[in-house]
Parts: structure tokens; sequence; C-alpha cells
């Protein structure tokens, strides 16, 4: 006969260490065991599809930065890609695969915040994260070199890219990507692929399966990992990825593990497209002209890229004027969100946490 | 040539010059000696003398442990910079040495919060009786052949009393919080202490046996006589010991009564200002504490191979001691934390019977060293040679046959290079293994 | 001669029967043929140890061996203050006494046990119960042993008893036959009848004397340290410990009936051991009885009684056994006289004897049961032709038991003769008369059983052990149980010589003096031998002989006119007196049942019941009420114990204070 | 030598006085708990008064083994922490089936 | 009779703690408090033992009393979520208050009254030795009984505590 118990409420969040933000968890728990899970978003709302509707078309923008802030370039591609899709607007081969190395350079920065994160959040003591930060911050100063901004880039432009890479650019990339990168990504399999204690932690904990994973329309990692191997990339191929070798990596458990391994084989996967594209990098201009208060006719596009958290996904429609009538974000950040609390019941406070960090998400994302 | 030069020097001249004065640095207990003296002299009566050089000595200690838990804060965190990969302090003072004092500085300034709701003596109490223990303990380490204040009979046990002693204390802090983190860290504690107390004792059994005493300058003695370090005696102790004693200071791998990124702060999540600083500095001396334990223990204290003849006892010590206290930060600084159930069951199927079966190894040992009547000489190789061979085994097999098997899926994704877009959902994980593993 | 016996060997004859009656009852049960050669093993073991006991005793002038006693229970207070006052402590020691007596019995019981077994071995030769008799044999054999050779009267008192099972169990060995579950029963309820006076003369001299030591009591008594009431009464409890045992005249009714057992069992139990055992109880008491002369005179008119009582008797039964049962009852009231009159040496030395040649009797009889299926004489006759060993033994037995010179009885009656003439002479004249009647009876049941034609014997019994012979022809038993008959034939005829009247001061008598305290010893009779009762008894017993082959051989006179003359006192003679009757019918069926009952069921239902119900009552009255107080609150219980426990100090406090 | 300043005694009597004292708080909180584990507090502190008396007969009265009551203390000390393990598993069990530990509610030894 | 200035006034403080503790122990309106001033008393009690020279018994006092029996008291109270954590007082505490009191004079009034057979034996110099050798020697059989009954109160306190059946830690995978 077990004790009966008043199931405790916890709340983890907002304020928390480990909620990447402000996101707020209810928990119920029974002992260490979580009985129930509420989950609560909304305190970093800014409105911003609303704001949209009543600044141009180029003014969206830097909106896409400060959504999911970790992944900016991802972003700023998206809305891009939606609205050169309402417009019909052609973008340069070089624009093209510019947005193809800016793209998967913030995968990999990306990810290796996840990656850093999500050791933290196993309890470890800032170490891992500070190595992940360090690989992040030289895949940043490649942005500062050629934008002038780290996080929040605003690069992408409609019609191409802001600016053409500095003649520094290349050589600083090659090196980063054949050289310093590798090396780093062997000491993250150490870290993640190796270490025992990470598979005590990470084994087993925040289980997806795979009916789940579509049940949810989940994306990214977190579909991967449950053993589906889907990939905007390969699926519905925008820029060049259509002339591009890489392969999915595709995890067997949908475990928390599965999904940090197959981050970083996605950022291997990642130097390998970069260096394809650095590669076939054409010459010529980097963005073709379009009036900065564009007017698209009217009508609806929609257009999706494999942002490092998953699909995201850009609704613009267009009443013919110079602000989008309406603008939705399909965010994958909050998708993925929403079967936090199939993943966590049964489990322990620690495996929440382990699990919410191998979600990876970014409440600025899921807010919007 | 250098060193020919040196042999110039009339270092053991030198020595003689200031041995048995009170300014001798290698021995203290000439000061204590001269104190006694001129204390008998002036016509105290004997229960003072007693009392004013058990209070000398205890002011020595606190006052080397109040600088070493300033020290310690830049200790821990240049070391720890330096394995992230960045340099930590750096701004105060030369190398940031003065970063300590100002974190010190601005924790005084900071207003005491207490909780409304908190019971206000025990709230209070809380840090000052985590402090007091890692204090106490220093009173039976001994610091060179005549410096140790307190030559206590059963100093082990002194020593395991005080150090659960410190878990309550953590208890009355997460209680007294009335927070539910605090309340989730108190309880950890408790279910840990009740765990790991038992390898404790069960590991440090096998150095008593072998010293034959539970007096600490004795089993530093011991090591002396022997010419052998305790942890080539005894290397399965020394991991149990370290694992089990890591854990219950609370620091990571096993630093699940604060657990940040978890439960926050766990007992000290309400604490604030110099409370909070209390808690932070009593965490540091507890570690040196235990290292002065450990260095005790199993690295031979103040005795090091000769080396104690020219350096004074106290300075190889702390040099030791500094050495157990990196192995402590370097844990702290690289591994992840394990699961409360987890580390449950690493004191009870992994410590324990490990424990137990070295109780039992060392037990046999001493029995036919006494039995045979050979000489040191002879056993101490053997035992240095069986052990070690023991502990490897025995983590060897441990590894191998009672490891859960994290196996079961492969631990690297397999890799599609193209999709099929219409055909949804792919090969499940399940199915894929089903089929042999191939893409 | 052999080294003095250590206590260890004198041990290991009594431990030598018990450790075959474990053996028999754990390991060998399911293998009957082992369990008797194990228990033969051992009783010829013990024999063999007995044997040199009496050595040791022979050289040892008869006097008691030095075994020191062992301390076996010991309760004494420990409180200075009682021990002060002098309060209650009881030793009980466990002591060896081998002297004359004791060893004289020892060979007795054993030698009759061992010859009494391997006979068994052919007569239960296929019972069922075959462990289950040698382990009772054991027992019983173990439990008389113990008796002997044991030196404390509490001790003794305790193997008494055993032998009383031990007697119940072999008596109703066939307890699937009611008459022998029967008299299993009223033997031991008889013989208890007798045993409360022992006990009750256990408690009395204990209390007296404050010891249970034998010969200590021997000595009390000698000088004169006990009253003469104590030892007056003392004596008669034994004496009635010891005519329930040996089936002295008013307890006597069992022993004719015990004859259901086997008839080994009867030749062991009514020849060499339980009988015995009254009178080797009274003999090892004899200090005492001398010390009183009322107890004396008693005994010894008891024991005249009985034997012309169990004599006349004996003339009259038709069945071989109870003849012999009879004539056992006899001649133990020969004994008891024979004690009664001062005759110590002679009465042992009859009860030597007597075990030999009565134990050939039984064994005798068993044959012919065997050959025969039946005991009852007019079913046989001409045995003589058929079994010639049997027919030889039995005679010489007979003999014996008659008294004819120079065979074994004649010596030892001769003695008891003597003896009763020097001292009182009404008890010479009934002994005389005895004489008669045993030599009749015993050639009675001679002719009877091997003169004449064969009559065809019984019917076989369901159950028995010898059924095969069944209506043919009686033949000879087989060797092994002949074999014993002829070993006991031996000294039948010749154990009288072991002490022989004239000369020899060696003999007999002189271990059997040996075993008696000094003052005792000299206060016992040394007549001469007197030819002139020597042949008188000599002459009355050749005549019993002479009328019983006119009557039943020759047919001079005709056994039915006679009985038709004697009609009414036949009758009563073969009623046994009515004894049974009365004992049943009066006593238990009148006065206990009818009146004594009804005054007690009164005493039950009005007092007794009463007092039941009534407190019943009060009981769960009071229960009802005090339940409440066992409120299940452990405080509660906490509170009213340590608040007792405050009083209880207090107590302590003033009186310690107050003291 | 002088008067010394300060002369104080101990004596076997002080501290059997306090070890009565320890024992009747002990006694006090024993029976007036409502709480089970209260209860046993109140227990763990008589043990406690029973052991400091030990401890003093042991250091003051004249033996051949004065040692002996240490002994007996220990043995006191490890029987009171088995019967605090089994009283507190007892506690809980209880709690289990009746949700409460109240000893004036667990009255399972009632008629 | 001790003499020594010192340890007199070290002795009366920690009677002096160990007593106010207790009562502390039970005029506090909370379990858990009661709890922590118990460990207090324990401590206290302990110093008393070392005073008494008895530092292996002091030191096994601190290990087990304050270290395991105080952990498992908590323990068992917040294994009790439901149950009633003031520390209050059943209809006996009267009682209780005159038993004690009683108790206390009783005892009191015999020490004084009992003319007790002081040795001068001194302090004992090492205990722990002697002790080891005491249990292992003459008391070997107490100790091996005491060890079994420390094994049986661990199993008994594993059984009673038992749950029926464990419920499962999460769904496996394939």
């Amino acid at each position: 006969m077990p004790i009966k118990v008043e199931p405790v409420e916890v709340n983890i969040g907002p304020q928390h260490p480990s909620t990447h933000g402000v996101f707020r968890m209810v928990a119920k728990i029974d002992g260490e065991r979580i009985v129930d899970v509420k989950m609560v978003v909304g305190y970093l709302h800014r409105s911003m599809e609303k704001l949209a509707e009543e600044r141009t078309f180029t003014q969206n923008i830097p909106f896409t930065d400060r959504m999911d802030y970790l992944a900016a370039m991802s972003g700023n591609l998206g809305y891009c890609l939606s609205v050169e899709k309402l417009a019909n607007i052609e973008v340069p081969e070089r624009a093209q695969y510019l947005r193809v190395i800016f793209g998967e350079l913030q995968r990999v920065a990306s990810h290796c915040m996840a990656t850093g994160a999500f050791i933290n959040d196993c309890g470890a003591w800032q170490t891992p994260v500070m190595w992940c930060f360090r690989d992040r911050e030289r895949v940043l100063d490649l942005f500062e070199m050629t934008c002038g901004a780290r996080l929040t880039t605003n690069y992408m432009r409609i019609g191409g890219v802001a600016f053409d890479i500095p003649d520094e650019f290349l050589p600083a990339l090659e090196k980063l990507v054949n050289d310093e990168l590798p090396k780093a990504f062997e000491e993250y399999e150490e870290l993640i692929v190796g270490n025992e204690i990470i598979m005590m932690r990470a084994r087993d904990v925040g289980v997806v399966t795979p009916e789940l994973a579509i049940n949810a329309s989940l994306s990214g990692p977190m579909l991967r990992s449950a053993g589906i191997a889907w990939d905007i990339r390969k699926a519905d191929p925008y820029c060049v990825y259509d002339r591009m070798k890489f392969d999915i990596p595709v995890g067997y458990n949908g475990d928390a593990y599965d999904r940090m391994t197959i981050r970083i084989e996605e950022m291997k996967q990642s130097l390998r497209i970069i260096r394809q594209a650095v590669g076939d990098l054409p010459g010529g201009a980097h963005k073709t002209d379009v009036p900065l208060a564009i007017r698209p006719p009217a009508g609806e596009a929609y257009s999706r890229v494999e942002s490092p958290k998953g699909e995201l996904g850009f609704y613009v429609v267009s009443d013919g004027g110079p602000a989008p009538y309406r603008w939705h974000v399909r965010a994958p950040s909050l998708i993925n969100l929403s079967v936090l609390r199939e993943m966590t019941v049964g489990q322990t406070i620690a495996d929440a946490i382990v699990t919410l960090g191998s979600i990876d998400i970014n409440v600025g994302e899921v807010d919007r | 040539m250098t060193l020919n030069a040196l042999r110039l020097i009339p270092m053991r001249s030198l020595l003689d010059l200031i041995t048995g004065y009170w300014w001798d640095l290698r021995d203290f207990s000439n000061l204590t000696r001269m104190i006694y003296k001129h204390l008998e002299d002036w016509g105290f009566p004997d229960w003072s003398i007693y009392v004013i050089s058990g209070l000398i000595g205890t002011l020595g200690i606190i006052a080397f442990i109040g600088g070493v838990a300033v020290i310690n804060i830049w200790v821990e965190r240049r070391v720890v910079g330096r394995m992230q990969s960045r340099l930590g302090p750096n701004r105060l003072g030369p190398f940031g040495l003065l970063q300590p004092v100002a974190d010190a500085i601005k924790l005084m300034q900071k207003e005491v919060l207490q909780p409304a709701s908190a019971p206000g003596l025990i709230y209070t109490l809380a840090p000052i009786a985590f402090t007091v223990p890692g204090i106490a303990v220093f009173a039976v380490v001994p610091w060179g052949r005549h410096a140790v204040l307190a030559s206590l009979d059963v100093g082990l046990l002194y020593i395991l009393g005080m150090s659960s002693l410190a878990v309550l204390s953590v208890f009355m802090a997460g209680y007294s919080s009335n927070n539910k983190y605090s309340l989730f860290g108190a309880m950890r504690v408790i279910a840990m202490l009740v765990s790991y107390e038992i390898p404790i004792v069960a590991g440090l059994l096998g150095v008593v046996l072998f010293a034959g005493t539970m007096d600490l300058q004795g089993i530093v003695l011991f090591q002396e006589e022997n010419w052998a370090f305790m942890v080539m005696l005894q290397p399965l102790a020394f991991l149990i010991y370290f694992f089990a004693i890591s854990a219950e200071l609370n620091r990571t791998p096993a630093d699940i009564a604060e657990a940040e990124s978890e439960i926050v702060g766990g007992y000290h999540t309400e604490y604030s200002g110099m409370k909070f600083g209390l808690f932070y500095a009593a965490e540091l001396i507890n570690a040196v504490s235990v290292s002065a334990i450990i260095a005790t223990l199993f690295l031979g204290g103040w005795w090091a191979y000769k080396l104690d003849e020219l350096v004074p006892g106290w300075m190889i010590f702390i040099g030791k001691v500094y050495g157990v206290y990196f192995l402590f930060v370097w844990t702290r600084g690289t591994l992840p934390r394990f699961r409360i159930d987890q580390l449950l069951a690493f004191a009870w199927k992994w410590l324990t019977p490990m424990a137990i079966i070295n109780v039992v190894v060392v037990a046999a040992e001493v029995l036919a060293w006494e039995e045979s009547g050979w000489s040191a000489g002879f056993w101490i190789p053997v035992f240095i040679a069986v052990n070690g061979a023991l502990t490897g085994a025995l983590i060897f097999g441990f590894v191998k046959f009672f490891a859960p098997k994290f196996q079961r899926f492969p631990t690297r994704p397999r890799f599609y290079p193209d999709i099929d877009v219409p055909s949804l959902p792919a090969v499940t994980g399940a199915e894929f293994m089903a089929k042999g593993g191939q893409a | 001669m052999l080294p003095e016996i250590p206590e260890a060997a004198v041990w290991a004859i009594f431990l030598l029967p018990v450790a075959s009656l474990l053996a028999t009852a754990f390991v060998t049960r399911p293998y009957p043929k082992l369990s008797g050669y194990v228990t033969i093993a051992a009783i010829g073991a013990a024999f063999a140890l007995s044997l040199w006991a009496l050595d040791s005793v022979i050289d040892n002038d008869g006097h008691a061996l030095g075994f020191a006693p062992h301390e076996w229970l010991k309760v004494s207070s420990e409180n200075l203050y009682i021990q002060q006052v002098g309060g209650p402590s009881l030793h009980v020691d466990v002591g060896l006494r081998i002297d004359g007596l004791s060893a004289i019995m020892l060979v007795v019981v054993t030698s009759v046990s061992l010859l009494v077994q391997i006979y068994s071995q052919g007569y239960m030769e296929g019972d069922t119960g075959y462990s289950r008799y040698f382990m009772w044999m054991s027992l019983f054999t173990a439990a008389m042993l113990g008796l002997v050779i044991v030196d404390s009267i509490l001790m003794v008192y305790v193997f008494w008893e055993l032998v009383g099972l031990g007697s119940y169990l072999l008596i109703g060995f066939w307890f699937h036959k009611k008459s022998a579950g029967d008299a299993a029963k009223k033997a031991f309820l008889t013989t208890r009848l007798g045993d409360v006076g022992f006990a009750i003369g256990i408690l009395l001299i204990f209390t007296k004397a404050d010891t249970f030591n034998i010969p200590l009591i021997q000595e009390l008594a000698q000088n004169g340290a006990l009253s003469d009431t104590v030892i007056t009464l003392f004596a008669l409890c034994v004496f009635a410990g010891a005519a329930g045992k040996s089936a002295q005249f008013p307890l006597h009714v069992w022993l004719p009936d015990a004859m259901e057992g086997p008839t080994p069992v009867s030749a062991l139990i009514h020849a060499a051991t339980m009988v015995a055992a009254g009178v080797y109880l009274v003999a090892r008491m004899f200090p005492v009885f001398q010390a009183s002369d009322d107890a004396m005179t008693t005994v010894a008119y008891v024991g005249g009684f009985t034997a012309i009582f169990a004599a006349s008797m004996g003339i009259v039964m038709t069945d071989i056994k109870r003849v012999l049962a009879y004539s056992t009852l006899s001649q133990l009231g020969y004994m008891m006289l024979a004690l009664g009159v001062g005759g110590y040496i002679a009465a042992i030395f009859h009860l030597f004897t007597h075990a030999f040649f009565k134990a050939l009797l039984f064994l005798g009889s068993g044959s012919v049961n065997h050959a025969t299926n039946t005991f009852d004489m007019r079913k046989m006759g001409g045995l003589r032709k058929y079994m010639p060993i049997t027919y030889a033994t039995f005679l010489v037995g007979s003999l014996s038991l008659a008294g004819i010179f120079p065979f074994a009885g004649f010596w030892s009656k001769d003695e008891i003769l003597g003896a009763a003439w020097t001292d009182e002479k009404p008890l010479f004249f009934i002994a005389m008369a005895v004489v008669f009647m045993t030599a009749f009876y015993s050639f009675r049941a001679v002719f009877l059983t091997f003169e004449g034609e064969y009559k065809g014997g019984g019917e076989p019994e369901h159950g028995a052990a010898h059924g095969e012979s069944g209506h043919g022809k009686p033949h000879e038993s087989g060797w092994v149980m002949a074999v014993p008959l002829l070993i006991l034939a031996v000294p039948a005829f010749a154990a009288g010589f072991v002490n022989l009247p004239f000369g020899s001061a060696d003999g007999l008598a002189h271990i059997l003096e040996g075993a008696l305290p000094e003052s005792s010893a000299e206060a016992l009779h040394h007549e001469e031998f007197n030819y002139a009762i020597a042949i008188s008894s000599l002459v009355l017993g050749v005549a019993g002989i002479g009328l019983a082959y006119a009557i039943y051989c020759a047919k001079a006179v005709s056994a039915e006119s006679l009985q038709k003359i004697w009609g009414p006192v036949h009758t009563l003679v073969a009623r046994k007196y009515y004894m049974d009757e009365l004992y049943e019918n009066v006593i238990v069926r009148d006065l206990l049942y009818r009146n004594a009952c009804r005054i007690l069921q009164w005493v039950d239902t009005n007092i007794i019941d009463f007092a039941v119900n009534g407190s019943g009552q009060v009981s769960r009255w009071a229960g009802d009420r005090l339940r409440w107080v066992q409120s299940g609150s452990v405080q509660a219980y906490g509170t009213v114990g340590v608040a007792g426990l405050i009083v209880a100090s207090f107590l302590m406090l003033i009186l310690i204070e107050g003291r | 030598m002088t008067t010394p300043l300060l002369a104080l005694t101990l004596h076997l009597e002080d501290v059997l006085v306090v070890g009565a004292a320890l024992f009747a708080i002990g006694l006090y909180v024993a029976l007036s708990k409502r709480n089970a584990i209260g209860v046993l507090m109140g227990v763990e502190l008589m043990l406690n008064a029973v052991n400091v008396t030990l401890l003093a007969f042991s250091r003051f009265i004249e033996s051949e083994q004065p040692l002996d009551g240490q002994v007996f203390a220990v043995f006191v000390i490890t029987v009171a922490a088995a019967e605090a393990a089994v009283a507190l598993a007892l506690a809980v069990a209880i709690y289990k089936h009746r949700e409460t530990v109240n000893i004036d509610e667990i009255d399972l030894l009632r008629w | 009779m001790i003499a020594d200035n010192g340890i007199v006034i070290a002795f009366w403080l920690l009677a002096a703690t160990t007593i106010g503790c207790a009562l502390m122990v039970a005029a506090v309106r909370e379990l858990v408090q009661a709890v922590l001033f118990l460990a207090l008393t324990f401590v206290g009690a302990a110093g008393m033992y070392i005073v008494l020279s008895a530092d292996f018994v002091a030191v096994v006092q601190v290990l087990i009393y304050a270290g395991a029996v105080s952990v498992l008291m908590t323990f068992a109270v917040m294994l009790t979520p439901a149950a009633d954590r003031r520390n209050s007082e059943t209809v006996f505490q009267v009682p209780a208050l005159i038993l004690a009191g009683l108790v206390l004079a009783i005892v009191v009034f015999v020490t004084l009254d009992t003319d007790w057979a002081i040795s001068d034996r001194g302090a004992f110099s090492a205990t722990a030795a002697s002790l080891g050798e005491a249990f292992l020697k003459p008391y070997v059989v107490p100790f091996e009984v005491a060890s079994v009954l420390l094994m049986v109160a661990m199993i008994g306190a594993i059984v009673l505590t038992q749950e029926d059946e464990v419920p499962p830690r999460r769904q496996e995978g394939e």
C-alpha cells in the first residue's frame, strides 16, 4: 500500500535557472515524481504578429531576429522566402549560396547552444556550456564580420542578403569549418556520447513515440529522434539545398539522448553543406533590386525552412499594401513544447528538466 | 653545478640554529611549549593553561580556515575558469586575488532576508550549524609530528560524527526556509545521508584495520613507519571515500541538494546576505576539511618520504590538502549531476558491496600479516599489488557485469541520405532494428 | 578375579537397555528381527556386567561399593534470610548402591530377562508388534535395573513408576483384546493404590529425615534418630507400595488377570522383576522394618495370609497360567512372611531361587501354549510324549516349587520355615500348610498337562503370533524356546546350593548381610539347619504330590466327586473368594457409585458448579466493567505503569527506612 | 601552594541528578505527546538519561571493571538505534493504513 | 569526584544545554523543531559523556543519535505528510507532569540518600582500545547478538515500510 500523499504543486519557472527563458511549468509532484504538468506560456509575448501588420514587409525582418534570437538567420531566411514567394522575386545565385552558408552556420551556433545548455541542465557546473559557447562565439564572430551584428543579425533581405561577404570571411570560414569546429565536435561527442552520467540521465528520458511525434506535428530533432526521417531541406528544398549532398541523422528511441546526438550529427552535416557551398560559391550580385517599400500583389504565401528547432513556417497575406495584411508564424519551439506533458508525467523533476533542455525551446519564439 | 653549489650552504646547521626555538616554523609545538612554560611561571592553574592553550590552537585553526575560505573562493573560480577556457577573476588585485574580499564585502552589505513564516531560530542557526562541524573536524587532524590539537583516541569516529552533523543542519536550513525547493533539497540530503553513511564508514574501516588505530596521528605514523601512503594500500577505500564524501559534501556530481538546474538552490534558496555567505563559505570549508581528512588518511598527512625533514610538516600537509581539493574542483568542473535514485543506487549497489569486500580482504591481509610474523618490507609491496589488482578487477567487474545497459540502442543516429516525401511515417526505430540495422 | 567394577560400567547396566529402547524405537522399528537382536545384545551385555558387579561385591564382602552420589537437582534459596531461618531446600542426588542385595537382584533380573527375551524370539515370532514388544521389554528391564541400582528412595520411586508403566504396556500388549486392555488397566490402577502409600511414605520420611538416601534412612532408623511412630508409619507406607507391586493380599487381584499378556511377559513380570520389586523394596528397607515390631508383624501376617489364600485358589484353577500366577502370589506371600519374621536372607534366597524356577515354569507353560494354543489344562494332557524337553524342564521347575530335596526350592523354603519357627509359631503352621498345597497344585498342573491323553488343544487365536500349529499334533517348540528352558532348568535345580545351610559362611548369606548396616546385620537370626522341619516339609511336599498323582494321574479319587463334596467351598475358591466381585460390586459400584457419588454429585452441582458459574459470572461482570481500563492508549498504560512503579518505590523506601 | 581562586568539584550525585532530570523530561514527553514520533523522542531522551547515569557510575564508582558501564552504554545506544528504526518504520506503516500517527487515535490494543 | 574547575564548568554548561534543549523538545510547538532540539540534546549529552571520560561513547552518541536517529525521525515526520505536525499533548499531560515530577523526586532522594562507594580512580586514559577488548572478549556474545539485532531491525524496518507493489518507473522502450 503506497503512502497517500497530497501532490505538491511546484512552479518550475518563470523564474528558474533551467527554463530557458520565462517559461512556466506547474508540476504536480508526488515525492520526486511528477504527476501532472501544466504549461504556462506568454510571459514574453510581444504581440509580434500584430505589430507586423503595421509595418512594411522590410521592416518586419528584425522581428524575425527577435523571435528565435539564437537562430536569427533562419528566421530571416524563412520570412524573406515567403515574401519572395508572394512577390515572385528571383534571388541571385550568390545570395542563395550565401543564405545556405549562413543558415547552416546559424544551425551550428544554435545547436552548440542547445548542447551546452542541455548538459548544464543535466547538472554540469557550467564547463560544457562554456565550451559550447566558445564555439558558438567563433560562428558569431563570422556573423559580426559580415553584418556587424552577432545575435540579431537582420542579414537576409527580400531578394538577397544585406551585404556581400568581406574578403577575410572565406579564409576564416574555412579555418573554422575544416579545423576548429570538427575538433570541437569531437569534444562534444566525448561529452555526450561517451559520458556515462549523461547516458544515465538522458537515456529513456522524455521519450516521444513516432505516433505522438506525428500526431503532435513535431519537427526538427524532436521528430527525427523518434525515428522519422523528415527534413524540410530534403522534403521541400529551398535555396540551393537540392544541390547539396547531406544526410539526415535519425534516432531510434525518441529520448533526450537521441535528440542530443542528432544535434551533434546535424552540426557535422552542416559543416559538410558549408564546405560544398563554399566550393560552389558563384560570383555576381548578392541582391536583386527590390523596392524598400515593396508592395506584393494581393494574395497569400506560406514558406517553410528547416530551422535548428524544426520546421519554421511563415504565412504572409498581402492585400497589395506596403504592410502584410496577416502575418503568422509557425514556431517550432511552441509546437515541440506541446508534448512536454506526455514526455514528463511519471518522471522525476530532474528528468523533467533534462527533457525540457533536450526539446531546445526558445521562449522568444514560443511567445513571439 | 647548481646542486653542488647549493650543497655549500650549511642547510643542516641553519636548521639546527632555529630548531627548538619558538619561531621554528617546522613545528608549532615549540610555540605551544613556550606558552605553557610562561603560563606556568605566571602561576596560572592547570585548567586555565589547558583552556588557554586549547583556545590558542582553536584560534589558529579558525584563522587558517578563515583564510582558506577566502582563498578557496579565488582558487575555485580560477581553476574552474581555466577549465572552462576563460580567465576567472582577474581584475581586483594581483591575479584577482582580492575578488573574494570584494565578494565578502558585497555579501555583508546585502540585506538579510528572512521568509516571514520561517521559524527564526532554526533559520538563523542552520548556516552556523553547517559551518561548525567543518571547522571542528580540524581539531583532530595532525599538522605535524607534534602539532595536533586533540590527539583523540577515536579521531576517525569523531570525524564521522561531525560529518553526519553537517547534513542535519542542511535539513534545518531546508525545512525552516518554508520553500518547496528548499524542502526538496532537505529531503534529498536526508535520503542521501542515510545511504552514504554506510559506504563511508565501511570504506574507512579498511584504513582503520590496517593502521590498527582510529587516531589520525596514529594513522599518519603508520604510513610513515611502513613507508607507504595509505592510498597505495587502500586504493579502493580511497575511491569509495572520495565518491561518497563528495556526495555528502553536496558537490557535483552529487550536488542534488542544491541542484541549481532542478530545484534552484535547494536548501539555501531563501538565504541571502551573510547567511548565504556562511553557507557558501561552509561549503568550501567542508571541502577543505574533507580534503584534509583524505590527505591525512590516504596521503600521509604531514609525512612525505623524508621530505618532512626539510620542509615543515604543515606545509606538506597544506600542499596535500590543496592537491585533494584540486581533485574536488576538477570533478565539480567537469561532471554532470546524477539523479537522486541513481545516486542512491550507486551507494547501495556499488559502494557498499565494494566497501564490504574491501573490509573482508583487508581483514584477511592484516591477519596474514600478524600471524605470519614476516616483516612489513615483504607484506607492504604484496598488499599494494594485491589491493591495486583487486581494485582494478572490482571496478572492471562491476562495470562489466552490473552496469545498466545503456547500449540497448546505438549511441549514434542512423543516416538517411534521402527521404521519401509521401511516405509517413518512415521506418521507426524498432522496425529498423528488426530489419538488422541497415538504412 | 576381576578388578572392581567402575561406576560407568554399572551405569551401563542400566543404560544398555535404555539404549536398546531408543535404538528400537527410532532405528530398528521397521526391522523386527534386528530389534530383537539389539535388545538381546544389550541385555546380554548388561548381564555380563551384572556378573562383574556381583563379582566385585563378593570381593567387597557384600558391602556397598564406594560410588559417590551425583547432584541431580538442587532447589535451595539463595536468600540469606530464608537460609537463616532454615527454609526448605531440596537436594536430590543420583547415586549408585551396589551391594550384595542389589548385585544379586541385578544378576537375577538380567539373567531371567536375557533368557526370556531369547525365548520371546521364538514365542513372538511373526507378531505384528514384534519391535514394539522388544521396545517395551527394554523399557521394562531398564526400569527394573534402575530400580535396583539407585540409592535414593526418590529415584526408586521414579523407577517404581516406570516399572508400573512397563507392566502396563506389556500386559496390554495385545491391546486389541479387551481382556488384555482391562487387565492392563487393572494392574496399573491396583498397583497405583499401593504407590500412593509409597509416595506418602517418601514425603513423610523426607520431611522428617531431610534426605532421600536409602543408607542414610536405614542408619537413622537404626540409631533411633526417628521416632517409632514415624518409622512404623513409614514402614507401613513402604509396605503398601510393596504390597501393590508384589500383589499382597488386598491388592493381589491384578496379578492373575495380568496373565493376559504374552507368556514371556508373565515370566518376566511375575518371576523376577515386577513382583520381586516389592520384596526387594521391603528387603532394601529391612533395617527400617527391624526398628518397628508392629510393621514386621503386619508384613509377616499379610504375607502368610496371602500365601495360604493364594495357594487355595491355585488348587482349583484350570488355566495353567493362572495356577502359576496364584503360585507366584503364594510364593511372594511366603517371601513377605519370611521378611516379616526377620528372615531377611531366607526371603532373598527364596526370591533368588523362585525367580529361576518360576520363570522356567512360565516359559514352559508358554511352550505348552505354543503347542496347543490354549492355557486350559482340561484341553491338554499327554504332552509328555510330544514335548519331552518341555516336560522335563517343567518337571524340574515343579519339583523345585514343591520344595523337593535337593531342588532349589527346597533349600530356600526350608530357611523360611526355620525362620518362621523361631519367630512366629502360628505362621509356621500356615507355612507348612502352604507347602502341602503348593506341592499339590503344582503337580496337579504337571499331571493334567503332561499325563494322560491329549485332549485336542484350543482354537488358534486370530492375531496371535502362534497360530500355525493348528489342530495337528502338538510338537516340541523350536530351539530358540527350548534352549532357554534348558538353561533355566539348571539354576532351578541348582540355585539352592549357593546358600546351603551347613558349613560355609561365605555364601549368599554373607554378601546379603554385607548389604545391611552393622547393627541391622547383627540382629538377624542365625539358626541352625533344623532337620525336623526339613524332613517334615519334605514329607508334606511328597504327600501333596502323591495326592495329586492319586487324583489326576492314577485317578484313584475322582476330581469331580471331590468337587461335588467340596461344592460350596470349591465354588468359593474357584470364584477367587469373590474378591473381584467384592471390589467391583460392593466397593466400587455400591459404595462409591451409589452413595459416595451421590453426595459428590450434590456437592458438585450445588457448591462447585455454583462457584464455577458464579466466578464466571463475576468475571464477566468485572470484565465488562474493567475492559474500559484497556483503552488501547499506550500512554494510558504507560501512565498507570509508572504510577505503579512510583507506588512501589515509595513502599520500598518506606520499608527500607522503617527497618 | 596558595589556595586556588576557584575550586569547583563535581560529584556523582550531581551527574545523577542531571540524569534524573533528563529522564523525567523524557518520561513527560513520552507520556504526554500526541504524535507517535514525539513519544519516541521521549523514549530516546530516557535512554540518554540512562546512559548518562551508566557513564557516571562507570566514572565514579569503585569497581573491578569500571569500563563495564561504558560497554553497557554502547549496547544501550545500539539497541536504541534498532528500536528507533523499527519504531519509526512502525509509525510509517501505521500511517499508511490509518493516515494518522496520533497515539490517542491508534488504539489497536483496545479490548 | 572531579575537582578540575574547567571540567566542572564545562559539565554544568553542557548539562544546562542538554536539559534546556530537552525542555524545548517538550515545549516547542512544532514536531520538526522538536526533532532538531532533540539532536541538540544528543550533542549536549555527548559533551557530558566526554566530561565523564567516555570519549568513545560520546563519539558513538554523536554518530548514531545525532547523525542517524534524528535523521530517521525527520524522515519519519516527512514520510507522514498528512499527519499532525503539531507537537501537541494528549489528555495525559497533567498526569504525566505529576508522574515525571514524582520520578524526579524519588530518584533525587535516592541519589542523595545513598552512600555511594566512590573510587578515586581518576579519569580513564584511553577507552576505545579497552572497550574494543571488552567487546571482543567478555562481551562478545552480547556484541554479536546486538549486531544480529541491528540486522533484524534493519530488515524489519524495510519490510514494515515496504510498499506492496513497486509502481512501474516509466514505460520502457523496445
